[in-house]
């Protein structure tokens, strides 16, 4: 059981309750809050790999985690954008409403 | 295993489930701060004490406030629509829990953990500063690049059109038809 | 240059701060009911009816003639006349009030009554502390309540009282002269009379069954015989207004 | 209670451009899927002066329409006085505009002066010139404090305007009687005399007044935020204001040159040199200069006037004070009030009341063009347009 | 003598902590440190309310409350009794929990942000070289609890007092941080300790070396101190509150200790912003003449806090407030510019060597961009005084 074990089974239990619930809701934000716990859950294991990991280069895992949080932000923004952007032709933002390619 | 860890890992979990599974949306909104805030305490007892604090600056302070905003604007939370597609738990939980046994099936076989060679240096702010400055400047310039570009097609797709420019517009200008 | 407004403002409620310690003009405001701002003189609350002497029963100045009933806006004064008389500060009987009633709540303290009340009986009170429980009983001021002697005018209204006074002392000055007049003509009359009784007894006979003059003479000696016993008023000979301690002219 | 309903008074605005159109009544989304926010402001609302509602129909932050309620504080002022005796209806018009009574008083006396045809003394004209100085002094320190508390200044403009105002309340105080509700004028000039050492007293205030205004003038008319949140907010064109006969400062503000003191010259108001500022804009940062600059008109008049009182009886001595019985006839006396033209129409028919008694309300009369000002601006700036209308309701309503 | 006068809550700490068995000892010497803190910034928020009200009376030439307590003094425990006994009313159609957690989720973040702040030397809660990120990363966080409350009491007008609230917090909230930024570039570390001895007195110098004693410091301090008001929503920027315009603002539903708990929120708020200006521009606890080194340090920090404090309440009983879009406008097209601009003149100026040909360069930028920023953003209606004309007479007097 090496240190970083734990870390990486929280990382995976986010990463698998974020891909249930954007695979199961219908409401187009709340599909974003499951992307963003799956890209923590990414996030929380590069620090921990970079914690207890055995690469003697100290910051590497640190870096990625920071530009994988300013990525996140960004992305954010741009999502919900996205689905103003929807709402406002659509009425609703419930994904169904969402297929058909016109307007 | 330090104390702290089972702290910070039950509020993310906790977060996490309630994210996911209340009803309310601003609920959800709400809870997933509660995950943020665990997210930072595990990255402040893993040592990466700027990385936490950061993390807090930028998801509780911009994107949970952004989330919840976003939430009120497309009226969302007053029940109309159904929350959840219908099966769609079941869907969710089946994909969810073949990820799972892969995943936590990879986590237990690994083996032959090499132990650090010396032992850990936290690095300083200054070093992290360096090391931005250096190795990793060309990443530094090109999430700056993205970051304005996310910020300007945000506002365009945001902004309504009738005050916003040509985009959405038929070419004489008039209102798209619905 | 933006700013610099504000930067001016600053500097004004500073100077205002600071000015607020040292400067009387700038602190206007006192502690009320520890200190009090002295009340102007010409301040006019609620009315009042002035009575002379100690004994408002006697004294009332009101004559009942019921003008301020007329006047007043909201018509908040209400009189009921006696049916006797009593003699007022120049000895002449006069109706008095039985009732005069004022009603506070709905007074406006307008002080027309004052204006238009001829025998200064009603004049305007500086008492404005008059919170009561009872709505209805409570501010409606009966005659004994609204009584208030000349010495309680004198005080709060100092210049205004000195002329009446001044103006009742002539007047009843001049009662007394022409009293003392009509006494003398009719001593003379009488002695005339009694000279020309010799010449002619039955005429003098005639003459002392008619009643003496239309009025009764006030009696310069207080004799039982007016009406009532008036300690106070119109007795003293003196011109001095009678026996209220000061207030001379 | 009387509405100015929107439809009925879009006629009267003349050709007028407004840069939104009034929304017929009843329409209810702006078009675009956005509803309209109706919020009514008043009559308990902390900014609206005394109990007056708005019904302010939003779409975001700007207004589409706004039609004003009022009639709370009708106290049926006119019917009384018309079945009350002529000097009955004297204390009652104190209670018109409770700021200002001494002219509500002057205007009465001077239409029953008109009716009756009563000589006035030379000492009383003065002493009406003087109070209906100090009168307008401290209704307009009062307007510019509570037009400033309207912008969120936390009071202290108001509290320096109230400092000043106490000094000539007192002065009211010790010449009429009361400090608001002065009763002071009669058929004929003025109750009482000055009490001795009033005079004095009122060179005093008038003396220490110019720099209460200069400190007033340093704390606001420079301050940028002030500047910002009023200038170009609220304009009133010429023509609407002409048109809806508006009067006073506000006309004034829009640069029409109409005071009644100078076009009328009642009482003795020629004998003084005084000038009459004008605005160039009509909006509400020149509603307020335009008042800061009468007060310091007004303090030019009091220096001559005191100056000048002569001796003398300070009432007709043939005015009869009870059983006043005019001619028939009738007449219109009007001054020129803080709030703009207060005037009052008299029609007698010889007994001891009037056969008709009518006010004409300044501040109602400003009040009509409140919607034409508010439309395209937000919420905040309804609040301030209304402060710098300055009305009083006891006159709005009557 | 005058160290210890100095170390005398050091020594005092460390007296208490001696007598615990040292397995404790980290958990006492926090528990005794946020105690004091919270003690004391409590007792500061009562006597600030008072000395708000009778200063802000004094500058209108009134009293003020003198009826409680020694020249009224007391007055904050009788407003404190009183919100405590008042009753505690929740809307029926409010989301009782979130609505019950709105208040202490704003108090929370507000009371993290004192870990970071140098009281005097050696005198810091939490000794951590990211000190400042974590000031502003608490101060983030308040806008949520700003929205939980404005949104779970369920009422038209606190959610658009909220909305508002949220609007000029996020927009004020980066030229409050960019602000700091410069003086992170000439201090070289982010830890408010390193800051704080970064501008003590050399030892051969007589005058500190504060922040504010530099162009850009002048600049980013007036920045850092308006953006600091925004976010207290205080003074100018009190608009959540507008009580003319639409009603107070997203705490209209909160009544009895709630409210109250909001109201010392933006004290606390208040308090830690203007700490955090006195560590990063005014040289924190160090004394701004070698001479005057003598008086302890702590006295220092709390004397320039009163005076910051007392700026707060002079400029609040004096400007007026603006309105939303104003705001917003001073703070995207004038803060935001402005602080962007002042990266570049710290860089220069550290390059420059920071003496005279610092000033030289530096202010002279400053000010013209202050002057072409303040022109811009007034725009083309011109803002300004006007020159009234009298009837009768063309020119104007």
């Amino acid at each position: 059981m090496n240190p970083a074990q734990p870390y990486l089974f929280l990382a995976a239990a986010l990463f698998i309750i974020g891909m249930a619930g954007a695979l199961a809701r219908r409401n187009a934000i709340l599909a974003l809050v499951g992307i963003e716990l799956m890209l923590n859950a990414a996030n929380l294991s590069f620090v921990a790999f970079w914690r207890h990991g055995p690469h003697p280069d100290p910051q590497t895992g640190l870096m990625f985690a920071l530009f994988s949080i300013a990525i996140a932000g960004a992305e954010a923004a741009v999502g919900l954008a996205l689905i103003i952007a929807l709402f406002r032709h659509r009425r609703s933002v419930s994904l169904e409403a969402a297929e058909s390619l016109k307007g | 295993m330090t104390p702290w860890f089972l702290l910070f890992g039950g509020l993310v979990v906790v977060g996490a489930l309630g994210a996911m599974a209340l009803r309310n949306p601003v609920h959800c909104g709400l809870s997933l701060v509660v995950t943020f805030v665990g997210l930072a305490g595990t990255y402040l007892d893993l040592g990466a004490d700027f990385l936490g604090l950061a993390q807090i600056l930028v998801y509780v302070g911009a994107v949970a406030i952004l989330l919840v905003f976003v939430m009120l604007l497309t009226r969302t939370g007053r029940g109309e629509s159904p929350e959840v597609r219908p099966g769609g738990w079941w869907w969710g939980g089946l994909v969810a829990a073949l990820v799972a046994v892969g995943l936590v099936g990879a986590l237990a076989s690994v083996s032959g953990w090499k132990p650090r060679s010396e032992p850990m240096t936290f690095p300083t702010v200054r070093d992290l500063g360096v090391a931005l400055m250096t190795d990793f400047v060309l990443p530094l310039q090109l999430v700056g690049v993205v970051l304005t570009a996310a910020m300007i097609g945000a506002a365009i797709l945001a902004l309504p059109e009738r005050r916003g420019g040509r985009v959405g517009r038929t070419p004489k200008g008039e209102e798209p038809e619905q | 240059m933006l700013g610099v407004g504000i930067i001016k403002g600053l500097a004004e409620t500073g100077r205002n701060f600071i000015g607020s310690y040292f400067d009387r003009d700038r602190l206007v405001t006192v502690e009320y009911p520890e200190q009090r701002v002295p009340l102007r003189e010409n301040f006019r609350q609620f009315p009042f009816l002035v009575h002379d002497g100690q004994d408002a029963a006697i004294g009332l100045r009101c004559v009942a003639c019921q003008i301020c009933e007329k006047e007043c806006p909201p018509q908040c004064i209400y009189i009921e006349k006696s049916k006797d008389k009593k003699p007022d500060h120049l000895g002449k009987p006069q109706f008095f009030p039985a009732v005069f009633n004022i009603d506070i709540s709905v007074c406006m303290s307008c002080q027309i009554c004052v204006e238009v009340c001829p025998f200064d009986a009603i004049k305007m009170d500086q008492d404005f502390e008059l919170s009561t429980a009872d709505r209805f009983g409570g501010l409606l001021l009966g005659k004994t309540q609204l009584a208030r002697p000349n010495t309680h005018f004198q005080r709060i209204h100092p210049r205004e009282a000195a002329e009446i006074d001044t103006r009742r002392a002539d007047e009843r000055q001049k009662a007394e002269a022409k009293a003392k007049a009509d006494a003398e003509a009719k001593a003379k009359a009488a002695a005339a009379a009694a000279a020309g009784t010799a010449a002619a007894t039955t005429t003098a006979a005639v003459d002392a069954a008619k009643p003496v003059g239309a009025r009764p003479a006030p009696t310069t000696v207080p004799g039982p015989a007016s009406a009532r016993a008036l300690p106070g008023a119109g007795a003293g000979t003196v011109p001095a207004a009678p026996s209220e301690p000061g207030g001379q002219v | 209670m009387l509405t100015l309903d929107a439809d009925g008074k879009q006629g009267g605005g003349g050709g007028v451009d407004r840069r939104f159109e009034v929304l017929p009544a009843g329409v209810e989304s702006n078009g675009e899927g956005g509803s309209l926010l109706e919020i009514s402001m008043g009559p308990q609302h902390p900014s609206t002066h005394g109990v007056f509602r708005m019904d302010v129909v939003l779409d975001g932050e700007t207004v589409v329409r706004l039609k004003p309620v009022f009639g709370y504080l009708h106290r049926n002022h006119e019917k009384i006085a018309e079945n009350a005796s002529y000097l009955a209806a004297m204390p009652y018009t104190d209670r018109l505009d409770y700021f200002c009574s001494l002219t509500n008083n002057w205007a009465y006396a001077l239409a029953v002066e008109k009716l009756a045809g009563l000589q006035v003394p030379e000492r009383a004209e003065f002493l009406r010139v003087i109070t209906a100085e100090l009168t307008r002094l401290q209704n307009h320190v009062c307007l510019a404090g509570f037009l400033m508390q309207d912008m969120g200044a936390s009071g202290t403009p108001l509290m320096y305007g109230f400092r000043e105002r106490e000094k000539i309340l007192d002065l009211f105080e010790s010449l009429t009687g009361a400090r608001m509700m002065c009763n002071y004028m009669r058929f004929g000039g003025c109750r009482t005399d000055a009490p001795p050492g009033w005079l004095e007293e009122a060179r005093g205030v008038v003396d220490r007044f110019p720099r209460f205004l200069d400190e007033f003038e340093n704390l606001l008319s420079g301050n940028e935020i002030m500047m910002a949140r009023t200038q170009g907010v609220g304009v009133l064109t010429r023509e609407l204001a002409v048109s809806a006969s508006v009067t006073g400062p506000v006309l004034r503000a829009c640069g029409v040159d109409y005071d009644l003191r100078k076009v009328d010259g009642y009482g003795i108001y020629p004998r003084f040199h005084f000038r009459v500022p004008l605005g160039d804009h009509g909006d509400t940062y020149d509603r307020y200069m335009i008042r800061i600059l009468e007060m310091r008109e007004s303090l030019a008049i009091l220096r001559q006037a005191l100056d000048q009182i002569p001796e003398g009886p300070v009432i007709d001595p043939k005015a009869k004070l009870r059983g006043f019985r005019p001619k028939p006839g009738e007449a219109y006396g009007r001054i020129e009030a803080p709030k703009g033209e207060l005037g009052f129409y008299l029609i007698s028919d010889g007994t001891a009341n009037p056969y008709r008694y009518r006010v004409r309300p300044p501040s109602l009369i400003n009040l009509t063009v409140l919607e034409d000002l508010c439309l395209g601006h937000n919420v905040a700036d309804t609040v301030t347009i209304l402060g710098s209308i300055d009305i009083v309701l006891g006159e709005v309503d009557r | 003598m005058a160290a210890n006068v100095d170390q005398i809550f050091v020594h005092l700490m460390q007296m208490m902590v001696d007598r615990v068995p040292d397995a404790v000892a980290p958990w006492v010497r926090a528990a005794v440190g946020v105690g004091a803190v919270l003690g004391l910034f409590g007792l500061l928020f009562g006597l600030t309310t008072v000395c708000e009200r009778k200063g802000i009376a004094r500058m209108q030439n009134r009293l003020g409350p003198n009826r409680v307590g020694p020249f009224g003094f007391l007055q904050f425990a009788a407003d404190g009794i009183k919100s405590l006994t008042k009753e505690d009313v929740v809307p029926r159609s409010a989301d009782r929990v979130v609505h019950y957690l709105a208040p202490l989720a704003l108090l929370t973040p507000v009371v993290l942000t004192f870990l970071v702040l140098p009281f005097g030397r050696n005198m810091v809660l939490m000794h951590v070289d990211t000190g400042l990120l974590f000031f502003f990363a608490a101060g983030a966080s308040t806008e949520l609890a700003v929205f939980m409350a404005g949104w779970s009491s369920r009422n038209k007008y606190s959610l658009l007092g909220a909305m508002r609230a949220i609007a000029q917090m996020i927009s004020y909230e980066l030229p409050f941080i960019l602000s700091t930024v410069g003086v992170v570039m000439i201090a070289g570390t982010l830890s408010t300790v390193g800051i704080v001895e970064s501008q003590a007195a050399r030892p051969g110098e007589w005058l500190a070396r504060w922040n504010l004693f530099t162009p850009w410091g002048l600049a980013a301090f007036l920045l850092f101190l308006i953006a600091a008001f925004a976010e207290a929503n205080r003074s100018p920027f009190d608009l959540p509150e507008g009580e003319s315009e639409i009603v107070a603002g997203y705490f209209i539903e909160y009544s009895g200790f709630k409210f109250a708990l909001f109201f010392m929120a933006e004290y606390l708020g208040m308090f830690a912003s203007s700490g955090m200006a006195v560590t990063l521009f005014l040289g924190g606890w160090t004394a701004p003449v070698a001479a005057l080194d003598w008086i302890p340090s702590w006295l220092w920090f709390f004397g320039k806090l009163l005076a910051l404090i007392a700026l707060f309440i002079w400029v609040r009983g004096t400007t007026p407030r603006l309105r939303m879009d104003q705001l917003m406008d001073f703070a995207w097209k004038f803060m935001l510019p402005l602080a962007l601009l002042i990266l570049p003149v710290v860089a220069v100026w550290h390059y420059l060597g920071g003496g005279w040909r610092g000033w030289l360069f530096c202010t002279p930028v400053l000010a013209a961009a202050y002057v072409l920023l303040g022109r811009a953003l007034v725009g083309r209606r011109r803002i300004q005084r006007r020159v009234y004309r009298y009837a009768g007479e063309g020119v104007a007097s």
